[in-house]
């Protein structure tokens, strides 16, 4: 499993006659020259690998390979690494050439897990190539059911609504009791020669009438006074606003002015 | 008394699971091979999951898994929530409690407007209306009638119950105060998105 | 040796076999109610299907049944093979797995290479990788996380069974990446075509 992930294998690095495109970069590189010291990666020697890679970029640019930048810059910081850590001690700058190695040795062994890790976990058994759930599952369903909720009252109110918004109005007016102007005018031309004196407007409308008619009776009574008036033929006599409303025929002088 | 299953009897129980469709007995041997006693295997599988959720059963020859039947109910779980029915559906369910059998062109005409079809839907989601045959004149449209439900969710013993129009009359529902309130146009008011509209 | 079903564990096994996706306990309860003991039935059945050629797992909190993994081999269709992960998709979904959560440049960090946007599109759209809020940090990054799905497509109860997750973290392999100590080249390969290069 380890070696899964290992980039084309590396024979020697004198017989290198492979193009970049089989590295992630750097970093893969040099991983995959650690791999071939055969040793845990905590062990490896970052002299010796920083060795390896200078040789393998000398090689692939004698075998006129096209040289990724970024390739060269690492060369060019292994290299000064490496110069360093054969530097006596007291001349090493800081951060410190060994202290640069061990997080090269750190960043190596990282990605080292990481790719064994992935591995390990694209080995598992997994669902859909391994282990198999159901293909076709009826599915578990939370049906929201509607509950309507409607009243008798509401149907039948409904009901009536739309009776009364459907159905044609029919409009019949009742015939209702009332005396004519015509009649009045007959029975109060009648009636007022009879009187002798002023006489209240209620004592000429017929007897024993019932209310709504009684209430035509005096509102024509009252207009056909007043036409009668008009006519010469009795007068009108009334002391105050909403007082009794009094007539008698005319004196027979007048008339004849008139 | 449920002896270890044996890997020829667990590929069986395995490929049942999987399976789209009920699988003959040849179709679960393209799976498992020939190495066992298949029609053993499942009797075998049909008598372990026969008292559980899951039973393996037989249906002309085909074999597959399914809940078992008295426990449909918990994987259609229904959740009811309390809605109130719109006053197109009231109306509708209304002309048809009083008219029925009636067309949906009748239930229009009754009511001046036109009849969604969801309408409809609703009323016969809610269980309270029904299809009930066609009336043979030309075209011959579907005719609706309330069903039994409609009467017990309403109280009524028989439609009869309704109250006639003289005592909606007597009780003041036939008065048309709110006709000018409502501002219907009538014929060409569609109430919703309707297809025949 | 296995005591007949009660009808509660026959409910829960029922709509574990029906569901469409893993169920939480409380996707359950919502179906079976709170009639019984669910950790104890979910327990009980567990155990009756462990030697049998469908088992009942939990992942990430969720249960599902599927078939055991011995049984691949007569199971597996030709479409089944699921997609093909590139070495960059793989190694960024375990340094997620195993970090998580992780931003772009942490995970560069590791790798030595950029991450070409379209990795991290393929991880979420399996719907293993989601972006998980942004670090507060200067340029506040994105960081990413693994799904409950990544847990039950590879078969882990949580990310304590990451594979070697123990003594990867006891070796000091996993500890927060210092980004400031990654001086070292590399940080501008592009692994492939990728618009923030």
């Amino acid at each position: 499993m380890d070696d899964l992930f290992i980039a084309p294998a590396i024979p020697s690095p004198e017989t290198l006659t492979v193009s970049f495109e089989a590295w992630e970069g750097p970093l893969d590189l040099l991983l995959s020259l650690a791999r071939t010291q055969k040793v845990d990666l905590r062990e490896i020697s970052i002299l010796a690998l920083t060795e390896q890679y200078l040789d393998f970029i000398d090689g692939a640019r004698e075998l006129r390979l096209e040289l990724a930048a970024d390739y060269l810059v690492m060369a060019a910081w292994l290299a000064y690494l490496k110069s360093s850590l054969l530097l006596p001690r007291q001349e090493q700058a800081d951060p410190s050439p060994e202290d640069l190695a061990l997080r090269l040795q750190l960043r190596l062994q990282r990605l080292h897990a990481m790719r064994d890790a992935a591995a390990r976990l694209m080995a598992r058994d997994r669902v859909g190539r391994d282990v198999f759930a159901r293909r076709k599952p009826e599915g578990l369903r939370l049906v929201k059911k509607a509950l309507w909720r409607a009243s008798l009252y509401d149907l039948i109110q409904s009901y009536g609504q739309i009776r009364a918004r459907t159905q044609p109005a029919v409009h019949i007016i009742a015939v209702r009791p009332v005396m004519t102007l015509d009649e009045a005018i007959q029975r109060v031309g009648s009636l007022v020669g009879a009187a002798l004196d002023w006489t209240r407007l209620e004592s000429f409308l017929p007897p024993d009438l019932d209310a709504p008619k009684a209430k035509s009776a005096l509102a024509s009574s009252f207009v056909a006074a007043l036409e009668l008036a008009r006519q010469g033929r009795l007068e009108m006599q009334q002391d105050g606003i909403f007082a009794p409303l009094y007539l008698r025929a005319a004196p027979p002088n007048q008339e004849a002015v008139a | 008394m449920t002896p270890e299953p044996d890997d020829f009897l667990r590929a069986v129980e395995a490929a049942l699971f999987v399976a789209e469709t009920p699988l003959t007995p040849a179709d679960i041997k393209l799976h498992v091979g020939e190495g066992g006693d298949l029609p053993a295997a499942l009797g075998a599988l049909a008598d372990h999951y026969a008292g559980r959720g899951v039973n393996l059963v037989e249906r002309g020859g085909r074999w597959h898994f399914q809940t078992a039947p008295d426990l449909a109910h918990i994987l259609r779980r229904e959740k009811d929530e309390p809605r109130k029915l719109s006053r197109a559906a009231m109306e509708t369910l209304a002309i048809i409690a009083y008219h029925e059998p009636v067309s949906r062109a009748e239930i229009e005409a009754i009511r001046g407007v036109q009849v969604a079809k969801g309408t409809l839907d609703v009323l016969m989601e809610a269980g309270w209306v029904r299809p009930a045959g066609r009336r043979e004149v030309p075209g011959r449209p579907l005719i609706y009638a309330t069903t039994v439900d409609f009467l017990s969710h309403f109280g009524l013993s028989s439609r009869r119950d309704l109250p006639g129009v003289d005592d909606l009359r007597a009780a003041g529902l036939l008065d048309p105060v709110d006709l000018a309130l409502e501002g219907l146009g009538g014929q060409s008011v569609v109430e919703n998105d309707d297809e025949d509209a």
